[in-house]
């Protein structure tokens, strides 16, 4: 086993486990740390590719991750902020209560 | 790489390298890394450790001088081994857990918080040779580094199973988070004119002097004056220095988050609040002060980690005598002075330290404009900003006292 | 010092630039608007007479500068101005006289609120009327002629807020309104038949040989030469702006304006404006002397309007009671002197008469204003009296106006101009009448200004108002003295002895009649000036203290006569009755035609309107909204059943998300695709 | 496959798989941070220094702070920081989703060759990312400025109250 797939497999293991933490857990603030974990998973494969595999320039997979960085903390401050809206809605955070908008 | 330069610098230049590989030299090839590594750590423990121990006592003593008190006389020879005398109590106190507090939380708190502190010491250069890990992107880590107190300011709260250091927590993160903006955007003027993030190539930016006696530190420009300034500050509330002690404020909110401590982990907590003002104060000198960097060409004699020691005693002198001269701030004047004047005044600066880098090769009458313009960006908004934000509220006046 | 042609707007242009900063001026500002305005009169007089000296050197030059305004497709609108020692004579009067009035009007207006406002007037005023004066064309002058009829209507209007001041404001503006009529259709059918209203254009302009040669050589209707008919039409604009018969009915009532704004329009600007637009476009009046065939002569209309106004307006000033009326109908009385003599072909005479009579009426207006400023705005003869003790200045140099404007002979300005005049309607081969109505106007015009003068400043006051009366300041004693310095001096500069400005004035050659020609006639007409002032004297300057109330001598031997000069012969009345209710009813006419006609002819349209919306809405109801209900309730039902799906539950979306992923990835990896 | 690596990995999906676990609220963002700091030594053991001093910053400084706040603003009791253990049927449909994505990335990464790969780890200084960034991605950066604002506004604006001049009354 080459070191990118370790890597890759360390990636879709990490990728897994957010997605079980964001499927299993009800708690609104687990589901978004959950995705915050799959974009770390994502955020691993840019730097294996970047250091294992030969490809574009050489600073591409550093800037790719910096942006992803900076978009999640955006991400979660709003996802976040919608976790305390949705608390003082329903007065607390089971996120399988939150289905005002069902049709 | 060292070695190379190592053969022209004086001898006691040269005696701290020297006695590492000294001891390192016996050892095969292979472990030379590990056991230099470990020598770095255990003298910086040790050194910093003592530093600690001191620190207390001179603080204590100066403290004690300024209120017209002798302070700790009484262990050793002018109270020498006070230190000692307190560390052994503090070992030997019970160490309480409240019922129903996060156990592991409650051990983990000072410890992370020991540790963390203690990481900033890693890329200081304490002098022309002696910086444990030379990395390329330093000033970075070194900030990264000190996020984690929080976290562990907050773990200490949570875990205390105590609603008052609860809230206490929380009040001191609000402080962290507020003056931690203020801290990283007074650095950026520096990264910005010395062009990198090393410590050791910015404290290289600094060297030489301009007409033969002014050096080259940054803390002699308008913007690097201003810059210094306004990162000391933001490093008193970083520390929870008075005045800005609020999170621990003793006489009013029972010592904040640290209320469940007791015995050995109060004293980390202790240890670690030294530490970080310690750390704070070397990225001061390293930053601003030219680090180990001598005031004039002809006392270069003396050796470079001698310069940065005494530079970083006189900022920690500073700080002790600022705490017995400053009351302790409310907490929305805190708040207040965090957003409404470091930021923007740290903003400016970063625009006024773009302007002084883009103005480098102005020469002749042209280098008096562009003083006078950055002295300029950097007293009008000063003045205009506080007279601004202290309009209404004049010098208060006691009646009955 | 010389102003040439070219530079001769800067004259206009300076008290138009005062009338700006008045303008732009806060009421506070007192000061900037008055001494901007006199400041700009003083500038405008200085160079008025560098105009003057540049003329006399060469007085037979009609020296223009002429430019291009704009240009319409082909028609180039060309103006410029003209300066001939016609214009720089009327120029130095205008603004020698204008800047007394103004330095008279500091005291007068000293009290009123609106300060600023009337310097900005009268500045405007003064702008307009020396852009009339200096205007080489017929365009520019009618444009500046109607902002002269503006600056006087809001000057008469200026105490806007008395029902009488606005009323007379809106009088002189429609009266003189109707005579502009006349001009602009005599301008528009110059412009047509010539294709320019430059007057001096190098040969070319419309009062030049070539263009008088064809407007004299072209018969209109009724056997008319052209160039009669056009000046008729332009004589009509001269009747309405100076006050003549029939349209004379304004100016008296002008008199409820500020005296200072009298003393301006009677003098210097306003009614002088008329005179000068006539001896403007002289050349194109005397064009049609020469044909025998027309019916009458232009110039025979003229000196007929100017006796008959002189007349009147003699006869009715003797019955009048206001200070400022008689004055104001000795006025009308005046002007159609001038009338006269440019009829009777003295054009000389009447420039002459023009500019004499501008120095004394304004000393005579000033006079009165100083008179009703002491004794506290009373102007009724009646009510005043024995003020000569008291206002000694005034006293005096109301006299000498009062002698000038009687023509006593010798020493006195108005005497020499009078008898001018009188002399060239001896000559005038077409009829004597207009001589003996100069004369009887000669007899009646000593006898109201002795009335007047005795009424006010001899025997004893009246009323109370009369009897605290006191000298005014010297600013308003000071034009007074000045004035009637000219008005005794100035009548030399053309004497028979030695007439200068007759030899002077030059431009159009006219021989002066000499007066010794007929020294029969001066005895005469100094022997009827005796006799008015004696009979003056006679009627009312022995009976010193009658009260207020008693009735006029005049109106105790002549009741019925009296009464219809009282009345100004009713032709305000008479007006009204026909003209008045012709207007009244033509109105009516027209309100009934809106109201009836129209207005059903405009709601029809509106049902028409109405009734096609109607027929739309039921259309859109029935066809169009239905179809779409029935296709957005489809609609709605598909998405209805859609949203089933929608199932709320966020953990839901994110496990299809999961396993569509890995569905595709399956597929693409059994698929073998790499 | 180097010690270091296999030492991160543990710590990464242990800690993960812990968060996932445990029933306490702080326990689980407390691990995650663990989890996240071993992503910044991952990064560190990668070569890539100034992404893991990054990622510390970010998630370890900002990140676990806004989450911590999130989690004690939206408490009432600290009872109610024991989050319910998950609902048996969507905890099994949650475990077979992760298990067949990681099957599916897995079976893809074993079945795609690999080119051989270049050992020598490409040098980025931070001289080069700075210059880099503001030079061929300046307008992504900029973007990125206006983006963090938005999200900044739009924080503030999702979380202030809906009504605060009511409450002041009451």
């Amino acid at each position: 086993m080459s070191p990118l797939q370790g890597c890759l497999l360390l990636s879709a293991a990490l990728f897994s486990v957010g997605l079980v933490i964001a499927l299993a857990r009800s708690n609104a603030i687990l589901v978004l740390l959950g995705i915050e974990l799959m974009l770390n998973a994502a955020n691993l494969n840019f730097i294996a590719f970047w250091r294992f595999h030969s490809g574009a320039a050489p600073a591409t997979g550093v800037i790719f991750v910096l942006f992803a960085i900076a978009v999640a903390a955006a991400e979660a401050a709003v996802g976040l902020a919608l976790v305390i809206a949705l608390y003082r809605h329903q007065k607390n955070l089971r996120l399988q209560e939150a289905t005002r908008l069902r049709g | 790489m060292i070695a190379a330069a190592l053969t022209t610098d004086s001898f006691l230049e040269r005696l701290p390298v020297l006695a590492r590989d000294t001891v390192t030299g016996r050892l095969p090839e292979s472990w030379r890394w590990m056991a230099g590594s470990l020598l770095e750590i255990i003298a910086i423990l040790a050194g910093f450790g003592l530093l600690f121990a001191y620190l207390t006592l001179a603080e204590r003593k100066i403290l004690g001088r300024i209120q017209n008190r002798p302070g700790p006389n009484r262990t050793g020879w002018f109270g020498l081994l006070q230190p000692f005398a307190d560390g052994v109590k503090a070992l030997t106190k019970e160490d309480v857990v409240p019922a129903g507090a996060d156990r592991v939380l409650h051990f983990l708190a000072p410890v992370v918080l020991v540790a963390v502190s203690l990481l900033g010491f890693a890329v200081l250069p304490f002098g022309r040779h002696l910086v444990a890990v030379e990395l390329d992107t330093a000033v970075l880590y070194f900030f990264a580094a000190g996020t984690a107190t929080e976290l562990a300011v907050f773990m200490a709260g949570w875990a205390s199973h105590n609603k008052y250091s609860l809230l206490a927590a929380m009040r001191a993160l609000a402080q962290l988070i507020s003056y931690e903006l203020p801290l990283l955007l007074s650095v950026v003027p520096v990264v910005l004119v010395a062009g990198t993030l090393s410590t050791t190539k910015i404290v290289a930016a600094q060297g030489g002097w301009s007409l033969g006696f002014v050096p080259h530190w940054h803390v002699f420009t308008p913007w690097g004056a201003a810059g210094f300034v306004l990162f000391m500050v933001a490093a008193l509330a970083e520390s929870n220095r008075s005045p800005f002690d609020l999170p621990e404020a003793e006489s009013e909110l029972i010592a904040g988050h640290l209320t469940e401590y007791s015995g050995f982990k109060y004293a980390l907590f202790f240890m670690a609040e030294y530490f970080g003002m310690c750390a704070l104060s070397g990225m001061a000198v390293t930053l601003f002060l030219g680090g180990w960097g001598a005031p004039l060409a002809q006392l270069e004699w003396i050796p470079s980690y001698a310069w940065f020691t005494a530079k970083l005693l006189v900022l920690l002198l500073g700080f002790i005598w600022i705490r017995a001269t400053l009351p302790r701030l409310r907490l929305d004047q805190l708040m207040k002075f965090a957003w409404k004047f470091l930021v923007p005044l740290t903003l400016l600066n970063l625009a006024n330290a773009a302007g002084w880098s883009l103005t480098a090769g102005w020469t002749g009458p042209l280098q008096l404009v562009r003083w006078a313009v950055a002295l300029a960006l950097v007293a009008v908004p000063f003045v205009v900003l506080g007279r601004t934000l202290s309009a209404g509220s004049a010098p208060r006046t006691y009646r009955f006292a | 010092m010389q102003l040439s042609a070219t530079h001769l707007w800067m004259i206009p242009a300076l008290p138009l630039l005062a009338a700006a900063i008045g303008s732009l001026t806060p009421r506070g500002g007192r000061k900037l608007a008055a001494g901007a305005a006199i400041a700009a009169m003083i500038g405008a007089f200085v160079l008025s007479c560098g105009a003057l000296v540049t003329a006399l050197a060469q007085p037979a030059v009609h020296a223009s500068a002429n430019f291009t305004w704009f240009a319409l497709g082909n028609e180039v609108v060309r103006v410029g101005w003209l300066l001939d020692p016609l214009t720089a004579f009327m120029a130095v009067m205008v603004t020698f006289v204008g800047t007394l009035i103004f330095i008279f009007s500091l005291g007068y207006m000293k009290e009123d609120r609106n300060f600023t406002r009337f310097f900005c007037f009268l500045s405007l005023f003064a702008a307009a009327m020396l852009g009339l004066l200096v205007a080489n064309s017929l365009l520019l002058l009618f444009v500046c002629w109607e902002l002269v009829g503006l600056a006087s209507y809001l000057l008469i209007g200026f105490w806007f807020h008395k029902p009488a001041a606005a009323a007379a404001a809106k009088k002189a503006f429609l009266t003189t309104r109707i005579g502009d009529l006349g001009l602009l259709l005599g301008l528009l059918w110059l412009y047509h038949v010539r294709g320019s209203l430059l007057c001096y254009d190098g040969g070319a302009g419309v009062l030049e040989q070539g263009s008088l040669t064809a407007l004299a050589g072209t018969t209109v209707a009724g056997g008319f030469a052209l160039s009669t008919a056009i000046g008729l039409l332009i004589f009509c604009g001269a009747i309405g702006k100076s006050g003549q018969f029939p349209l004379h009915v304004w100016l008296p009532d002008a008199m409820e304006g500020p005296t200072p704004v009298s003393a301006l329009i009677h003098a210097a600007t306003m009614v002088a404006a008329g005179v000068f637009l006539v001896a403007r476009v002289y050349p194109l009046m005397l064009a049609d002397q020469a044909l025998a065939s027309v019916p009458v002569h232009a110039l025979t209309v003229v000196a007929g309007i100017g006796a008959i106004t002189a007349l009147l307006g003699a006869a009715i000033a003797v019955a009048q009671n206001d200070i400022k009326r008689v004055l104001a109908f000795s006025t009308v009385s005046q002007l159609g002197y001038m009338m006269l003599a440019l009829g009777v072909g003295s054009w000389v005479a009447a420039i002459f008469h023009l500019l004499m009579h501008a120095f004394f009426k304004a000393l005579l207006f000033l006079g009165a204003g100083s008179v009703i400023h002491a004794a506290h705005h009373e102007q009724d003869v009646r009510r005043l009296g024995g003020l000569g003790r008291r206002m000694k200045a005034t006293f005096a140099t109301f006299a000498v106006g009062t002698m000038a404007l009687a023509g006593v002979p010798f020493l006195f300005s108005g005497f020499w101009s009078k008898e001018a005049v009188l002399h060239a309607a001896h000559a005038w081969p077409v009829s004597s009448l207009p001589l003996l109505v100069g004369l009887a106007a000669v007899v009646l015009t000593a006898f109201y200004m002795t009335r007047l003068i005795t009424g006010i400043f001899l025997g004893a006051p009246r009323t109370d108002a009369a009897a605290e009366a006191h000298e005014n300041s010297a600013v308003m004693t000071g034009p007074l003295l000045i004035l009637a310095a000219c008005a005794i001096g100035l009548g030399f500069i053309g004497t028979p002895a030695w007439p200068w400005l007759q030899s002077n004035l030059g431009g159009i050659v006219v021989e002066p009649e000499s007066i010794w020609e007929a020294p029969g006639l001066m005895l005469l007409s100094i022997g009827l000036v005796v006799t008015g002032l004696g009979a003056g004297w006679a009627v009312y300057g022995r009976r010193r203290n009658v009260n207020a109330s008693s009735v006029d001598p005049l109106a105790q031997a002549a009741p019925g006569l009296f009464a219809v000069l009282a009345a100004r012969l009713g032709f305000d009345e008479f007006y009204a009755a026909t003209f008045g209710r012709l207007n009244t009813w033509v109105a009516a006419l027209a309100d009934g035609l809106d109201r009836r006609v129209w207005d059903s002819l405009v709601s029809l349209l509106a049902r028409a309107g109405e009734f096609s919306g109607v027929l739309n809405r039921e259309a859109d109801e029935d066809i169009l909204n239905r179809g779409f209900d029935r296709t957005s309730a489809t609609v709605r039902g598909v998405g209805q059943t859609y949203s089933r799906a929608q199932a709320g539950e966020t953990h839901g979306y994110l496990r299809t998300v999961a396993l569509a992923f890995v569905v595709f990835a399956l597929v693409l990896l059994l698929g073998g695709v790499r | 496959m180097t010690f270091t690596f296999l030492i991160l990995a543990v710590i990464i999906l242990g800690s993960a798989l812990a968060a996932a676990l445990r029933p306490n609220l702080i326990h689980c963002a407390l691990l995650l941070v663990v989890s996240w700091l071993g992503v910044a030594g991952f990064y560190l053991w990668a070569g890539a220094e100034f992404v893991a001093f990054a990622q510390v910053l970010v998630y370890v400084g900002a990140l676990s702070m806004v989450v911590l706040f999130a989690v004690l603003l939206t408490r009432q009791s600290r009872a109610e920081l024991r989050v319910d253990a998950p609902e048996t049927r969507r905890a099994v449909w949650a475990v077979i989703a992760g298990v067949a994505v990681s099957g599916v990335i897995g079976a893809a990464v074993f079945a795609t060759k690999w080119d051989p790969a270049p050992v020598t780890a490409p040098e980025v200084t931070v001289r080069g990312l700075g210059l880099e960034l503001m030079g061929a991605h300046a307008a992504a950066l900029l973007l990125l400025g206006v983006l963090l604002t938005a999200a900044l506004l739009g924080a503030v604006v999702l979380a202030a109250p809906d009504r605060p001049e009511k409450e002041e009354k009451s």
